[in-house]
């Protein structure tokens, strides 16, 4: 892209008063703490950065083999290994306060105490941008009900968080909901500021030959092209639902998928497995998304979100 | 290098089911280390999705095929037809073009100059082994132990002689060389010369066997792990293996991708790997 | 298939009394009524055949476009279009009755006294072996929610239909939903026979350059390899929720797919999409299957049914 | 022919972004009629998913290139490259491997010899075309009125004049032969003829102008039509168009890959047909 055309279009969004550059950032466990994509991207191009879900103590997570390949997508069951939130201000922060691209850090509990107080010690963080707030785990102390699957467990979560946070509060849909509209609007009305969605179908894939499970979980989280039409779906319906901005994600892996996001009623996009299929595939989409404004004639991106013709 | 658009030189079949690759690769040979590998996307389109690991197996110049253009750099890879990814390998061609990410990981340390190097390597397991002998054979005297199931799992023989490396073949069935595993060979080496430090790749059972006889005798061995991989940057947690100390609790968890493929055997939690760690269904 | 291996290997399946040669039958409304096929494929050699859905009257469907290509999948949005329960006795019954093949018939209603009153009529056809009672539908009397989506509904229709039908009844599940478990149990206690999952994804596919869905009708059912992994885990959920057969259903395109789902406990498979890109799909899977139990060793198809190891 | 596995024999662009494919295609030449069409496979992986419906423009003999065999049967088909399907086509090669559904659906009716035929047909429309001036120039004069938006739209003239088909180009820029519209010449022909017969293909918008034409002068049309498919035998119901006396009560839904993709122009509902229905986006 010549600095000419850059200057014609502009592709900067803003969310719940967060202003990014463009639309576009990775999806949560897709794009470790940001450093692990330094050497293949610019992260300063990028619209913002979400971390790994973050818990109040460092998890182990799943036993292997976490991750197999289906058509044209994969599951994974890495089981939100991550450092905890002490490491990840101790070790992750600085290298992430040193980047001018608003970052957001994605975290999640297993019970309403472990939500707010991972919310609490985020909100200290002043170079936080925003969080996102992962509810698609189950409750520990509530039979392992799935927060996200439920509209009073989801608000009681959103409820807890917004408690404890005055940053702009994101919080992530499950797909696996017979009508996400009730759960969006549960977490609206708790206080979420915006909802991404989605995160990953539920699925289980089988190795014939030994009689097992690919992946020692059994199920897994899917993920990447093969979902997509699902995730365009469940954001169409939940735009229509909340007043709130929605954030698209699932199966992104060009401009063309981001902006059936975008017509659709997303504000932006998240692009997940399609770092592992191509580092920099997060700068193909931004450029690709910009070459689009031009050849359709139009100056501001924000003249396609929710353009759909119905 | 990093991610990289570029052309296939050649792609031959060397031993039934045993597959050579050369891709053009400016750079290659200053990069590389020995021990790294490359994620290589096996076709522009959507499926299959995921880009597959590969070893480096060398690195190099050959003549431009056009009169006056400098040499052309490249690099090698070694494969094993096992499944949807490398079959439709198998059918690309000299000109095709390919995208490879690389090179990523962490090599292996040379050791003290001077010690004897004894390589093991089963199969496709020689692929990094290459690159390793090169660099060692100037400063150590190099064997390498290669076994295989069957004769056509040995090979590249001939290259490691030319570096000047002593090669002792095994297989199972005894189609060549010895009949027997590589494990019994290495013993053999180590009664000779004690002193000597070990460098394996392979099926998880060998390198758990090389462990075992490497540890009884306190010789330092470096190993080199496969594990199923979707970023290959350090980044989906997908490819772990659990470390020493490792614990649910205070969970001490490697990535092959990053913190290896390469490991001393002492980074490593031997007694609580599963067998799905640290090598994979293909590399048996 | 040399004859010889043939008679090594026993492929039969019954699902409710229901004997099939084999566990492979399509997937209702990707095989009409069967005649399309019969040029490309020996219908006497299939488990059995389900036909495309009837209604009472005949339905018009709705309007194009009606499909679109998704990444390793595809969207519909047929709306049912259908010759209705009478033509589909006058016309396309004496076509299947010379067929050596038990015929399912699949069927759905806008109502409960619809769902009644086709399976009165089809309870009428001596030589129809089996019917499946899709539930996917909106009720258009109580507010359009869908039966299958709800456990009272799902429950109310098959009951309707209990009362109406000697016949097998198998029960066709949306996957659009929180806990099939649920809905698996309601339909179970129904008076269900056997239950057949998983119908399609609700998805929806955007056409970025003229701001337009892609199929007229907005959302669509997703199909194809892109959601077998989703298929494969409600299978495998419904399995261990329910004591009735369970019929597994989604991307199945070779007899490793297949296997899978036979694998995870389903006593049978329907192929759906794949018929479209192969039309004698179903023959490659039941030679798969009799391949692969050579192979192993395996004497009887049965023996791998819920083979799981976990 | 049915479903067939078999290899290209040819693949070659023909004019910017129009190729000519040669397929095997044993007993092509005694079952294809005009008008037909096939389902072709693009490649045996899962991506694209859906086969492509292409018209068959011609079947054949070529020679063998074996001495002492006997000549190979063949069909060809048309293609524009409009996505990633066709796309993917154009990268086949002579001797690569190809599936084919066909042939399928309903063709021309030759009409009453004796009577002119004025075939209509605007780029890639001409494709069912070409068998039918073959059938119908033993009995009757046969006159084609090819347009397109650009010379590079005007295809495959000289094999339609090779049969003695009188042939009049228009081009939209008049970048080749008349500048305007086909229908316009449309008009013309039948001014001089009254008593011709109309054989059209192409994107609706022309179609529905030609069939204005025609049924203005009572003149008997057949159309050849498109419409996205998912099986192309009458099984999936995606492509049905509305027939005529069509009804959301009384639905009369014509399937375009089973009862067409040749209409006679009674058949159709042509004031009810949506600009989807008949023909699709890469058509235009
Ligand atoms: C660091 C590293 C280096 C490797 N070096 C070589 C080499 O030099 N030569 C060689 O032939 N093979 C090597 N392998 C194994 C190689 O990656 C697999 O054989 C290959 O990915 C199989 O792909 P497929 O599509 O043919 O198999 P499929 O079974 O169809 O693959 C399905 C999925 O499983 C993964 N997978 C399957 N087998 C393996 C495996 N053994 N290891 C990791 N992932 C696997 C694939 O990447 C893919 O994501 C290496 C693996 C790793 C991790
Ligand atoms: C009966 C019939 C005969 C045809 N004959 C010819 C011919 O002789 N030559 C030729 O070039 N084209 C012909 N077409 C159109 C041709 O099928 C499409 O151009 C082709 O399918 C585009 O595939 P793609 O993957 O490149 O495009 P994409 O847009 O990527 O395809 C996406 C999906 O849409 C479908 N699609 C896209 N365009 C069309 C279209 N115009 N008609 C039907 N389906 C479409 C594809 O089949 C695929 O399922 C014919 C279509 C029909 C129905
Ligand atoms: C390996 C992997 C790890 C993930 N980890 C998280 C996580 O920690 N928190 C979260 O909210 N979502 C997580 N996700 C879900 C993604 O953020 C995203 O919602 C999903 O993958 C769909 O997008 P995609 O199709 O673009 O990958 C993970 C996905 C993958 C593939
Ligand atoms: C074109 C089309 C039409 C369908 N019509 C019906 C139907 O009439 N009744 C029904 O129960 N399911 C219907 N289905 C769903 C399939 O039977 C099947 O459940 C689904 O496609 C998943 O299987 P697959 O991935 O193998 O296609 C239809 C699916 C397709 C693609
Ligand atoms: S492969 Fe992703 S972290 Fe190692
Ligand atoms: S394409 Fe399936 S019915 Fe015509």
């Amino acid at each position: 892209m010549s600095q000419q055309s850059t200057a014609k279009v502009s592709l900067a969004v803003e969310i719940a008063g967060l202003r990014m550059k463009n639309p576009v950032m990775p999806a949560s466990g897709t794009f470790g703490y940001g450093e692990e994509f330094a050497p293949y991207l610019d992260l300063n191009r990028l619209g913002a950065i979400v971390t790994k879900g973050l818990s109040l103590r460092p998890k182990a997570g799943n036993p292997t083999p976490r991750i197999c390949e289906t058509v044209s997508g994969m599951l994974n069951a890495i089981g939100l290994q991550n450092v905890g939130v002490d490491a990840f201000i101790e070790h992750k922060m600085p290298f992430l306060r040193e980047i001018n691209t608003p970052v957001i850090a994605n975290f999640f509990g297993n019970t309403l105490e472990e939500y707010g107080e991972v919310a609490r010690r985020l909100n200290e963080i002043p170079e936080l941008a925003a969080v996102e707030l992962n509810i698609s785990c189950p409750n520990v102390k509530q039979g392992g009900i799935v927060f996200g699957t439920d509209p009073q467990a989801a608000h009681q979560a959103v409820d807890v968080v917004r408690k404890n946070l005055d940053k702009p509060l994101i919080v992530k849909l499950t797909p696996n909901v017979t009508d996400i509209t009730v759960i969006a609007r549960a977490v609206a009305d708790a206080g979420a500021d915006a909802v991404s969605c989605i995160n990953t179908l539920t699925g289980m894939s089988i190795d014939v030959r030994r009689r097992k499970p690919k992946i020692a979980n059994r199920t897994g989280g899917l993920s990447g092209p093969a979902i997509r039409p699902v995730a365009v779906r469940m954001v169409y319906q939940v735009v229509q639902a909340v007043a709130i901005p929605v954030i698209g994600v699932g199966g992104i892996s060009s401009a063309e998928d981001a902006l059936e996001f975008l017509i659709a009623g997303a504000q932006a996009v998240q692009v997940g497995t399609a770092n592992f299929v191509d580092p920099d595939a997060m700068q193909q989409v931004i450029d690709g998304l910009e070459r689009f404004c031009i050849e359709e004639g139009i100056a501001d991106i924000r003249e396609l979100i929710g353009s759909l013709e119905v | 290098m990093s991610n990289f658009k570029t052309r296939i030189l050649a792609n031959q079949e060397i031993s039934p089911g045993y597959w050579r690759m050369r891709i053009q690769a400016p750079g290659a040979v200053a990069d590389c280390r020995a021990g790294q590998f490359l994620m290589f996307r096996v076709q522009l389109s959507l499926l299959p999705l995921l880009r597959r690991p590969f070893g480096i197996f060398r690195t190099g110049f050959q003549p431009s095929d056009v009169d006056g253009l400098p040499p052309v750099e490249y690099l090698e890879i070694l494969y094993k037809v096992v499944g949807q990814g490398t079959a439709m390998m198998s059918e690309l061609h000299h000109g095709d073009r390919v995208e490879i990410l690389g090179p990523l990981g962490r090599g292996f340390d040379g050791g003290e100059p001077g010690r004897r190097k004894i390589l093991v390597g089963g199969g496709i397991g020689l692929v990094p082994l290459y690159m390793l002998a090169e660099q060692l054979v100037d400063g150590s005297e190099v064997r390498l132990l290669m076994g295989g199931r069957t004769r056509d799992d040995i090979i590249v023989v001939t290259e490691f002689e030319r570096l000047g490396v002593q090669t002792y073949v095994s297989t199972e069935d005894g189609s060549l060389g010895d009949r027997g595993l590589v494990t019994a060979v290495l013993q053999q080496q180590l009664d000779a010369d004690p002193d000597a430090e070990v460098f394996a790749c392979g099926p998880l059972p060998m390198l758990e066997a090389v462990y075992g006889i490497c540890r009884q005798r306190q010789v330092p061995l470096q190993v080199s792990l496969e594990a199923l991989m979707a970023c290959g940057v350090g980044a989906c947690l997908g490819c772990v293996v659990k470390g020493v100390g490792h614990s649910e609790t205070s969970p001490r968890f490697l990535c092959t991708c990053k913190e290896g493929p390469v490991f001393r055997a002492e980074q490593l939690a031997w007694d609580r790997l599963d067998r799905t760690e640290g090598t994979c269904e293909g590399c048996k």
